[in-house]
């Protein structure tokens, strides 16, 4: 297992009820970014998983953050999760 | 009698007196051409304060035919019961003529009459200003002001709100060689699905969320155009601000170099030629349907 | 013809369909008694976007005699060159009456005639507000201010801006048991030395920075006023904002708690008429000149 | 030697030529807050002390913030520093 927060935003928190800041423990199994956006769809989003993901990844205009830094800089889904890591999952705003 | 330039001096006199200003920066934006597009919650106070701190064109565009509702009074403070019908572009034109008359103020009229910017015109559109200020409220107009940016390398200070959140980021290079500033395509290569995308009219914003991040943009436009006069002062390029307003918090995260493959800002010199056909003759409508085709909205002149 | 009803129903509405806001947080704000004090670069943009976003009654106040100067316009954005010459708080009073004509707008003119906020009206000053911005631009008017609302137990939104930066707090408990947000003079227990202190006029500022600083204060007002009816909101209470333009960047830090022996806020209940009374006899002169005596600008009325 | 970084601001980075983070070893013997800010003003602060100091500590309107928090919350003075601490020196401000 391995402790981490994950972070909506962006109007993303409403697919967990409006919780924008969640501390969870991730099972071994999970610990890539890759596998950590599966385990998050089926454990913790119970309904419209097409606001989050699409083909196996998540849906364009989501922001990915790995401790503030943009997860093209980090490995995308290649990254492993270490303790205490802050994961971040921002909605693109589009309004003015 | 006062002479106009001790108007002028007066004026400006407090932020010339700003040791990091001073006289060479307020010269900067006296020359600057500045471009805001959208007339919005963004666009109010961007323009006006844009026009309070001397640049020496302003133009503003908006979508031809977007008047002010009364439902647009709570955020875009520019406005009032007695402009409500009018055209929004020239509503705010006339607002900031009267904010500063030194400054010269122009509502663009896109070529093709009665459209606002699209892909067909936007890069004549942005040709010749400093900076663009993308204040808009949609998906298309953002893809296609940021092409047009990035094919003639003018900096795009691009700011987003609705509900209590709020974005701001630098886009599209300024051609410098070490320049590896991203554009918005190069962050956001995909458009997000249809039923994804809110809008301040369909899902509500706080009035004051989008003052927050137009007066930012105003802040980053005047940094862009300023450059090293304005000593110490760094654009907000390669990073991205998240404003949240519930608990006033602020979050700065880093963003991805320039994609040396994007189809808008590529660096790769030989293929400008490509590039420009290929975004002239990108498909904006079938790129932002993607999962929803038959929806006619995509459809409609951007602004 | 358009009811009334439906008027204010359609002026509001893209906040009332905001789901953690609602019908019942716009409700709050049409009941709301604001005061603000200081009508310059922070007080423009804050009483603009709380007249826009719909508070009942809004009540300005200036240091009197304090009118618009063709310096203020860069950062002042409710004035022009037409109103140079006037009243500040009857200009923004103007302004805002028109943006909102259902917003009950008042100059406030204090008992003295001829004078703005001083030790002596301040407490009847901010009495029956439901939260005063502090929009000033001078220690005394901080320090009197935020005795006021704490003896009165107002919530008090402290907003100030010089040059390329700007802080934001949120002072005062509102008198609940559990509260424990410190008072300025909690966070200040001492003045600062008087050549240490800058002004905007001196040192220059920025135009929009005050705008950023100001928005965000009527953003916390209105956070302070709703309450839980604006749900998941929490105002900056024992916290800081700190700003700083030149990289955009923003910073929260923590702030002490209210000092159980702070003259004006403790919460001791046996000596409340101690605390008045030692706050009423205050020597704000003596406090302030501290290390210069002799100077005579800490003598002049506050605003 | 102890690692730590200072922050200058509100105006004070006019202090250190207008430099506002400074990454700084401090000497062992300096370790508390208190000693801390007597080496800052020996150290890197060449002309207008008593912008920084007033009676052998930080004047009247300064925040001292230690890793973000008001250094009230940390023992002010007494504070021992550790590796990697920021610490910061912010002048109020009073303009509007
Ligand atoms: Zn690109
Ligand atoms: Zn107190």
């Amino acid at each position: 297992m391995v402790r981490v927060e994950l972070c909506f935003g962006g109007g993303l928190e409403a697919l967990l009820g409006g919780q924008k800041r969640t501390p969870v423990d991730v099972p071994d199994e999970c610990r890539t970014m890759g596998k950590l956006i599966l385990w998050i769809r089926d454990t913790l989003i119970s309904e419209r998983h097409d606001m989050f993901m699409k083909d196996d990844c998540v849906r364009p205009g989501i922001l990915v953050l790995i401790n503030s830094s943009d997860w093209e800089l980090e490995g995308t889904t290649q990254y492993v999760l270490e303790p205490g890591d802050s994961i971040s999952f921002i909605s693109t705003l589009h309004g003015g | 009698m006062e002479q106009p330039q001790q108007e002028t001096v007066e004026r400006y006199s407090r932020q010339m007196v700003l040791g990091c200003f001073g006289v060479e920066s307020q010269r900067c934006l006296s020359r600057a051409r500045v471009l805001v597009v959208g007339a919005g919650g963004l666009g109010c106070p961007a323009a006006m304060y844009l026009a309070g701190a001397g640049v020496g064109a302003l133009c503003l565009l908006d979508r031809h035919g977007d008047c002010v509702e009364r439902s647009n009074l709570h955020r875009q403070i520019a406005y009032n019961d007695a402009v409500v019908g009018v055209d929004k572009a020239e509503a705010l034109a006339q607002f900031v003529r009267n904010l500063n008359p030194r400054c010269d103020v122009q509502r663009l009229d896109s070529k093709q009459h009665g459209v606002g910017i699209c892909a067909a015109n936007a890069e004549q559109m942005v040709q010749g200003f400093d900076v663009v200020l993308d204040c808009t409220d949609n998906v298309m107009s953002r893809y296609v002001l940021s092409d047009a940016c990035a094919l003639q390398k003018v900096p795009l200070v691009s700011g987003a709100a609705i509900g209590t959140d709020g974005q701001l980021s630098v886009y599209c290079s300024s051609g410098a060689k070490d320049d590896d500033t991203p554009c918005y395509r190069c962050v956001h290569p995909v458009a997000p699905p249809q039923h994804c995308v809110g809008s301040c009219d369909s899902a509500g914003v706080l009035g004051p969320v989008p003052g927050i991040i137009g007066t930012l943009q105003a802040i980053e436009a005047i940094k862009v155009i300023c450059g090293a006069s304005f000593v110490g002062a760094e654009p907000l390029r390669r990073k991205m601000l998240l404003f949240d307003a519930m608990d006033c918090s602020f979050r700065t995260m880093k963003l991805r170099a320039r994609n040396s493959a994007c189809i808008a800002c590529s660096s790769n010199s030989t293929s400008t030629q490509n590039r420009i056909t290929r975004v002239n003759e990108y498909d904006y409508d079938a790129f932002l349907m993607g999962d929803s085709a038959g929806d006619s909205a995509a459809a409609a002149p951007a602004i």
